[in-house]
């Protein structure tokens, strides 16, 4: 057990050298400037990765990997994330106890509105994340929620997505220094190294996107919530934002937090804004 | 319930195009779950398509088909407005039959 | 460079092995300061799951009466809690070198 | 590791040669004589599926040996993406099909699935097949009574990154 963890200690510094040399920075000042941040995020993507297609990014592994692309292009053909779309539509248009949908909670009654999510509240003062409002839905309906982990969720989240693909991403930054908060603890999250592992989100995917980390070819952050909900071959079932974010945590050797705790929310929310203008390809399929 | 099969057929000329998607744990019998039992082999045994009163494919499948089995074919002689009647049994005696217009 | 060696220095001295074969009062000392540690990591939000295990393991050994691989468990869980309370730490300003600009 | 672009030259030679040395020990391999059936019949081929090595299934299943063909063209993934669904399809020249099987070297039991083509049915299938390991893929296609077999080596990596 101990020299288990010792080895596997040594081996993620090497692993950490050899990324952390990339990633020296000079410290610009500390005002909050989603614009600029968006701005600089997709053009370090667009130079790092010059003949990606700008809307390819949100195809996550597949635009690094042509041949992986061909196998996803065939999946989807006839994709596996077809019967939680269906069991979505159902669910979307069945009436809760009380005789209310969904429809009744969200604008538009909750079509083509996915691109709008996460939003800030400026009521509540927090982010409010797409699976979180279909939770306070079935709530104030007097329904029980439902985990954020697994299918009921993502069958939900899958059915919304799919009405809004192809709009682009459309988050908004009010002018609340509690927005730009959110958007900054974001931040700082997707940038945080955690885990035994000692990776943050950009070790691996704005550092080596492409490159392989034992078996999974990495994705690029720029466009990576665009496609969610997901369905994973490697689950063989569906993963929502919340799945994702807490597996990627454990296999960072990091405890993940609830779900829908403001990290995520923040997280998710930076993570959208500045994928701002490229296409909601959701729900997906990956490997 | 909605049927396990999700099919689309489609005819161009004398050739129509079959494309099935089934909802199956397609289970090996080789894996754990999370309290360490070994789950129980499940998984579609066979499968056929029929059009006009004539088998048009079968498929006999092992325990080595993906979970939500997908299968492609085509065949000749039918046209659009024919119906497709699909059929499947597994091994635990489960089955699920459906029919589908060729498009 | 400089911040992790100085993690894995820390990790490193603190794994010597003990002499003598230990007992359930020296267990009950090291795993006291693991949990500890590993509150304070919990604390920062930055636990990390083989601390969980790590610790796990203490309590398992200790059941079993075998002290000496209670304790070796047990200070191996501190050690990874004080690091993981060590990433957190450095991590506050450290993030802002990686960030896209 | 990142992935070659292309497969250079030599590795390819060595995937074919392995390939064509495979299946000439498939054809003479002498055991049994396995009751020398008509091609997959109606009832389920129980027996095929139970056999492990691929030689034996094909022996069970159809009663004769393949023999490699280039009418039998198969699409296989070179690193499956997933073990657990891969996409893979065959399709043939040769006329007069009457079944189309896949055959998975690497995996507990070989025979993986068997396709009968009645007649006016375009001899191609496309299906997703679960891989355990770095394999190879044997498509065998029956035509006029005989069997024609192509071959395809598919990696397959474990999944998951760190944990």
């Amino acid at each position: 057990m101990k020299q288990r963890a010792t080895i596997l200690l040594g081996s993620a510094f090497v692993a950490l050298a050899a990324l952390a040399f990339a990633a020296t920075r000079v410290v610009a000042a500390d005002k909050v400037d989603p614009v600029a941040d968006a701005k600089a995020f997709q053009n370090f993507f667009f130079q790092k990765f010059p003949d990606v297609k700008h809307e390819d990014f949100v195809n996550g592994p597949y635009s690094m990997n042509e041949d992986m692309k061909r196998q996803w292009q065939e999946k989807e053909e006839f994709p596996p994330y077809e019967f939680a779309l269906d069991a979505g539509k159902e669910m979307f248009s069945t009436p809760f106890k009380n005789g209310k949908t969904y429809a009744d909670c969200f604008p538009n009654g909750g079509i083509g509105i996915r691109q709008n999510y996460p939003y800030f509240d400026t009521k509540e003062g927090k982010v409010i994340t797409l699976e979180l409002a279909l939770n306070r839905c079935r709530e104030a309906n007097g329904e029980a929620p439902y985990s954020y982990v697994k299918d009921e969720m993502a069958s939900l989240t899958a059915y919304m997505a799919y009405t809004s693909r192809g709009k682009p991403m459309d988050i908004k930054i009010p002018d609340d220094p509690r927005a730009l908060a959110a958007f900054e603890n974001g931040k700082r999250y997707f940038y945080t190294r955690r885990g035994q592992m000692n990776f943050s989100c950009a070790s691996c995917h704005v550092q080596s996107p492409g490159e392989r980390i034992r078996a999974e070819t990495l994705a690029p952050a720029l466009g990576i919530l665009n496609a969610m909900p997901i369905y994973r071959s490697e689950w063989s079932g569906m993963g929502t934002t919340s799945r994702r974010f807490v597996t990627c945590n454990s296999q960072t050797r990091a405890v993940p937090l609830e779900p829908q705790s403001d990290e995520y929310r923040d997280v998710e929310y930076f993570l959208s804004y500045v994928a701002n203008g490229l296409p909601i390809s959701g729900p997906g399929a990956r490997p | 319930m909605a049927s396990s099969i999700r099919v689309r057929a489609t005819s161009n000329g004398d050739i129509t195009e079959v494309q099935a998607l089934i909802q199956h744990p397609m289970d090996t019998g080789l894996v754990k779950d999370s309290k360490g039992e070994l789950i129980p082999a499940h998984f579609i045994q066979e499968l056929k398509f029929e059009c006009n009163g004539k088998d048009v494919f079968v498929a006999n499948w092992g325990t080595a088909v993906s979970k939500d089995p997908y299968v492609k074919f085509s065949f000749k002689g039918a046209k659009k407005g024919d119906e497709l009647k699909i059929s499947w049994t597994d091994n635990k005696g489960g089955s699920d039959t459906t029919t589908a217009k060729i498009a | 460079m400089k911040r992790s060696l100085a993690l894995a220095m820390l990790l490193a001295l603190s794994l010597a092995p003990s002499a003598r074969a230990a007992d359930e009062a020296d267990y009950k000392a090291a795993y006291a300061a693991a949990e500890a540690a590993s509150k304070g990591a919990a604390g920062l939000r930055n636990q990390w799951t083989v601390t969980v295990s790590a610790l796990a393991a203490a309590k398992k050994a200790a059941d079993g009466g075998d002290f000496d691989r209670a304790v070796a468990a047990a200070k191996e869980a501190e050690a990874l809690a004080q690091a993981s309370i060590f990433q957190a730490k450095t991590e506050k300003e450290a993030w802002k070198a990686m960030e896209i600009r | 590791m990142t992935t070659t672009t292309g497969p250079h030259p030599t590795r390819r030679l060595i995937l074919q040669g392995a390939a064509s040395v495979a299946l000439l020990g498939l054809g003479n391999l002498p055991f049994g004589a396995a009751p020398a059936r008509a091609a997959a019949n109606d009832k389920y081929p129980e027996e095929a599926f139970r056999q492990k090595s691929e030689a034996d299934a094909i022996k069970v299943l159809y009663g004769k040996t393949a023999e490699p063909s280039d009418k039998v063209k198969l699409d296989a993934p070179e690193i499956a993406e997933n073990g657990g669904v891969v996409p893979i399809s065959v399709t043939t020249t040769l006329d007069k099909v009457t079944s189309i099987s896949f055959f998975v070297a690497e995996n507990p039991f070989a025979l993986a699935a068997s396709y009968k083509i009645p007649d006016g049915t375009i001899p191609a299938v496309a299906n997703r097949l679960k891989m355990a390991r770095t394999t190879k893929l044997v498509a065998i296609v029956e035509a006029d009574g005989k069997l024609y077999s192509a071959t395809k080596e598919v990696k397959v990596t474990v999944g998951g990154c760190g944990g």
